[in-house]
């Protein structure tokens, strides 16, 4: 199961270097980081004890992407991702608190407990999911950019999807709708190198994904996504392209994740040491370490940040222990819209 | 969401004659003119026109931007149209027949069906999908389904099966200011007929409605068998059988109390439908007869459907396997015998 | 097809104690054993070992030629079943889950189950096709879908629900050795379920089965909604109630003597499915009761089916959402007083 | 409507030049042609006379591509193709009178008259049809040289398909899967320029199609479809390449179909213009001016060619109008397989 056949050498150095940007943008990328990493974290213990239930998979490792990303837009603009998405529903906006409750199955979650782990939704921050089916967002977000176009809205769509979603005939079709109509999609894959258990090289036959995604003429980029710095600067780049051409562009952030798929995943398909090897460039650590050589960060503000996470995971979990389950009465609620216009068409 | 429309300023009440095709084609005219968030998108419904012919003309008046061509990829582009809905549009989507529907149902049942219920009721998706739908014209197996059973299943949206050019005309605004995904399906049978538009129409998406009245037996249709089953019905008045014809014309949700007030009154019931038999949407009216009028039957439901086999191109064994005028006299026949 | 199997030599006929998940294991194991013209494709079959541990081990057992990991591509790998099956080989293609199925409608409805009536008898597809499917683990709206009904309105497919050890074991050969597509559906809440394995086991993919007998009401099931229903049974039993369970196992073709010959004998039906209730499964077994027994009813059948939403994700909510055994025994108790 | 952004020369020259084949190849290759126009022309007189329903897409212009590539083929290899197959059919060997009888309905058709000018069907020749579900045909391919593949058996799997198919998810599933497991499946686009209406243009953000199919790592060319010479040599190139590689290759065949999309298309997305200049690119008759010039060919030798075609186009035709109906008794014939094997599993 080893991928060398993709990467000459598969695991590069940590990410190193000064990072760029000011003290607010430089520990607010660790902060997100540390939210997403420290309330997964909670989920998986909890999970365990059995308040989190269904399927639970987890973003970490791969941090760095929706941090860097997420900072990266507007709050016009719309942000659709996969069944692993806790982190993105975060870091849109989301509240800590909201999205526990969800796993809780709470009706103070964002989707009123209907949802779980891998529907996260809010409209308020055009957070539209959470899709359980890979690479079932990808023509919505064509739809959502073309309404935008339409409307003359300055918005551009943000879409998350894995490298395996990539084989899907659902990725063929959109990407070709966006360039063929010019719309203002960001592809953002996260190429976590697998799908389930299936290394990149085992379901694409060309595994340079910019090539494939270049296929359609849409603008390509890829980009370290273990690094928090890279990650940003290049969502900066890229969404100021699609929001400037009003073209697509696919940005493959290149990634790992450092648990199992799911909770019921053996992970047979991999060696620790890889892992392992992977987990030296973890983006927290890693980003933490060079904002210490530069002077940006303590280890006691470090601790300091990591006690607020804490309490805020804290706040959340008790959010979500002490929300309300949705009446059974209103289970067939929102199937339907309620009131719908009315039909006079004259 | 049943009210008279389609009345124009100058225009006097009474009928004009007009082509189902012609009918679709006013109807769509007639919301994109309304309203600027309406477009139209699917597969040359642009520069060839239109495949059936529906939106000839459309790409001049509207452009290219709300006349949309779309490439082959049908679940990309039903998927866009749920995205376009989701941000505010009120797309109507083309998918050139049922059958190729299929490719596109992960995005229709995954997404479009189940957004609202499972975002906790934040998004809802005001998207029209119509389809033609059903055989009868030689096209053989692979283009000559009747799935509208399937998409009756699912949760979440609203199925309209017009058979008029009154409801082809009529349905579609309403559909379309439903806030919830409405699927159209048109039956390639019906587009060249003519008919009587009355003068205002009417626009109802609710309800079904008997387009026959009689007392012996209900003979519950839908879409292109409605016709055959009129002439059924005539055929049996002629041989002293009075049937009543219930047209459901939403096929979901379902408008059981007019089924059942019918069938309270006759006592019996034929259901017409040219969907393969087992399993489909003529089981469900089946079902649901027995149940909410069980004790009011003189005889089980008869169903008389589409055979089950792949539909074949010759014109002997196509029309064999579809219900037709005959099989439907003998059904209500029988079950007039049976029960006399 | 209905004979009794798996007897190895040097085991001795009686029981072994087995989980469903093994059975399948068995099942595949045999049949990649026994002919080399079997391969196993899909998601995850292979390195990971199957999604559900069904292929465990099979990796490094029979090779990656004939445990073929596919890529995230459920149209093309299905249609590549269909094609392999068309050239001479035994495909099992497992679809990871029902859910994701949607996405492979067109290869099943359009290739596999017409090429054979389509080119007149020519070309057979002896393809199988596994998938999980079901509610009942939170899993939500996009991953808890029962479309068995759907699959069993196509002609030219065979449909299976094994719901126990016997028939997860006993299935899949004959299932094999069928020229036609057969698609067999495992119900994901089974998985772990412990049950005995007679020595030698049946194999039967042709006939419902009676569970349980019983002479005042029958309760009608498949699939994951038997174990359900055969605790209702035992419930109605201390309530003086003798209710017979039939497993109909084949969803398509129905095995309707068998359901018939029940309700002639009991006079009343429910009818258990976990699916949605409008146009399911459970309509066509109604239909069909009231059609092959009407004058034996006592009254008409009732359903106990799944609520019509989007299955959620919070536990009170999903189980309110599946018929639970209240219900079932609910339903039979109100058949029972109204009747008597 | 005009396509030009794809093509800056729409209509490049027609086909000259020497053709490099023994006189049998050469004149071989000229009947194919021959006996697929006249068959189809015969058709489309019988569609308005009412023998022939349904839908009936006719291949005429692009009759130089079946020609080439039926004779690179073998008799152990497999095609498949769309509703645009009398061509492919033919030219594979089913007879024109089993076609023809096949359109008229008769149970002396190829597929019993069930189904007609969309699905021809012929197990003796392995054409699997005639799928009348556009990129429907892809994935079968793929399993049939998957199955070829893992009996080694020695044949290549053809499939036919236009360019409008390429946009499907069907089609880009299928790339993947024969490029990632090796598989020999010769993929024959046939680029007549439209989909129904649509122009490639405005189906394809890459309009370049080999570029798109390199995408998948697939060894492509692109041939001029209406110059048989030149579609026979790159079909023999591609066959030997299949074959001996056991890897996928992709041939582009440009071509252009001088009729009606189907016998109900009026024909508004394009000039009466353009298509009276691609005919001047006609397969049968440069070619045959080609032979002339060579002096391989005389025009007494194409009339009597042309006749002896004209007489087995009659001879179909009788044996289509001699042929009888299936007996409606038999209508669920084959839905199933008659006995299915037996359960013993013991
Ligand atoms: C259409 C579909 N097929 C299969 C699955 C099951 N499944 C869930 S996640 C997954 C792997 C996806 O991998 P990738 O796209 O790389 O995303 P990652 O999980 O690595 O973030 C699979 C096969 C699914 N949810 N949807
Ligand atoms: C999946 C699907 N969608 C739509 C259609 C309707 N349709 C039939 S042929 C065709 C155009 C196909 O164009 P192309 O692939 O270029 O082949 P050509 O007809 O030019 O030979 C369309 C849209 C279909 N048969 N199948
Ligand atoms: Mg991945
Ligand atoms: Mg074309």
């Amino acid at each position: 199961m080893s991928d060398t056949a993709t990467t000459p050498n598969p695991v590069p150095d940590p990410p190193t270097g000064p990072v760029p940007f000011d003290r607010e943008l430089a520990l607010g990328l660790l902060h997100d980081m540390l939210r997403v990493r420290r309330m997964e974290e909670k989920c998986a213990e909890l999970y365990g004890s059995g308040s989190i239930r269904g399927f639970l998979h987890l973003y970490i490792g791969e941090e760095a992407v929706a941090a860097g990303v997420m900072r990266a837009l507007r709050p016009e603009d719309n942000i659709l991702a996969t069944y692993r998405e806790h982190g993105h529903a975060l870091l849109r906006g989301v509240s800590m608190a909201a999205i526990m409750a969800e796993m809780f199955g709470k009706q103070e979650g964002c989707s009123r407990g209907r949802g779980g782990s891998m529907h996260l939704f809010d409209a308020a921050t055009h957070f539209y999911g959470g899709n359980a089916i890979v690479g079932g967002a990808l023509p919505l977000a064509v739809g959502l950019a073309l309404a935008a176009k339409m409307q003359g809205r300055q918005c551009i769509t943000a879409c998350f999807f894995g490298e395996g979603a990539m084989a899907e005939g659902a990725f063929h079709e959109s990407m070709n709708l966006a360039a063929l109509w010019e719309l203002p999609v960001l592809f953002c894959c996260e190429n976590n190198r697998y799908a389930m258990g299936t290394a990149l090289d085992r379901s694409e036959s060309q595994t340079d994904l910019t090539a494939k995604a270049a296929s359609y003429r849409v603008a390509t980029e890829t980009v370290d996504g273990m690094d928090v710095v890279a990650v940003h600067e290049a969502a900066q780049r890229a969404a100021a392209f699609v929001r400037d051409s009003g073209s697509p562009m696919f940005v493959e952030f290149q990634t790992y994740r450092f648990r199992a798929h799911s909770m019921f995943d053996p992970e047979l398909y991999r060696d620790r040491a890889e892992v392992e090897a992977w987990k030296t460039r973890g983006p927290i650590h890693t980003y933490t370490a060079r904002l210490k050589a530069q002077g940006l960060l303590t280890e006691a503000d470090f601790l300091a940040l990591d006690d607020a996470v804490g309490a805020e995971v804290r706040r959340a979990v008790a959010f979500a222990e002490a929300g309300t389950w949705e009446p059974v009465a209103d289970l067939a609620r929102d199937v339907c819209t309620p009131a719908p216009g009315t039909g006079d068409a004259s | 969401m049943s009210t008279k429309a389609g009345t124009q300023e100058g225009v006097h009440a009474g009928t004009v004659r007009i082509t189902y095709r012609q009918a679709v084609h006013d109807a769509m005219h007639e919301a994109l003119t309304r309203d600027p968030r309406v477009f139209l998108m699917g597969e040359d419904v642009g520069c060839y026109g239109g495949t059936y012919a529906f939106s000839k003309g459309f790409l001049e008046a509207f452009g290219p931007e709300r006349i949309r061509d779309t490439p082959l990829s049908e679940l990309g582009f039903v998927g866009a149209g749920v995205g376009a809905a989701l941000g505010g549009m009120r797309p109507i989507v083309e998918v050139m027949t049922v059958n190729f529907s299929l490719l596109a149902l992960d995005q229709i049942v995954n997404n479009a069906a189940l957004y609202r219920h499972m975002s906790g009721g934040q998004f809802s998706v005001p998207l029209v999908v119509r389809m033609a739908t059903g055989a009868g014209r030689q096209l053989a197996a692979q283009h000559s389904h009747s799935l509208e059973g399937w998409y009756a299943h699912i949760p979440g949206i609203r199925v309209l099966a017009p058979a008029t050019v009154e409801d082809a005309r009529g349905m579609l605004w309403p559909a379309l200011l439903d806030p919830d995904p409405v699927v159209i399906f048109e039956h390639a049978q019906l587009f060249n007929m003519e008919g009587d538009l009355p003068q205002p129409f009417t626009a109802d998406i609710e309800h079904a409605i008997v387009r026959r009245e009689g007392s012996d037996v209900s003979l519950i249709t839908s879409g292109g068998s409605l016709w055959k089953t009129l002439d059924a019905a005539v055929q049996l008045a002629t041989a002293g059988i009075s049937a009543e014809v219930v047209d459901l014309r939403v096929l979901r949700p379902l408008d059981l109390p007019t089924v059942a007030a019918s069938v309270r009154k006759t006592h019996r019931a034929v259901i017409v439908d040219e969907g393969w038999r087992t399993g489909g949407l003529s089981a469900e009216i089946a079902a649901s007869i027995t149940e909410h009028a069980f004790f009011d039957l003189d005889a089980p439901p008869v169903r008389v459907c589409g055979a089950e086999v792949p539909i074949p191109y010759a014109k002997h064994l196509e029309d064999a396997a579809l219900p037709q005028v005959p099989q439907i006299v003998a059904a209500a026949m029988q079950l007039m015998g049976r029960t006399r």
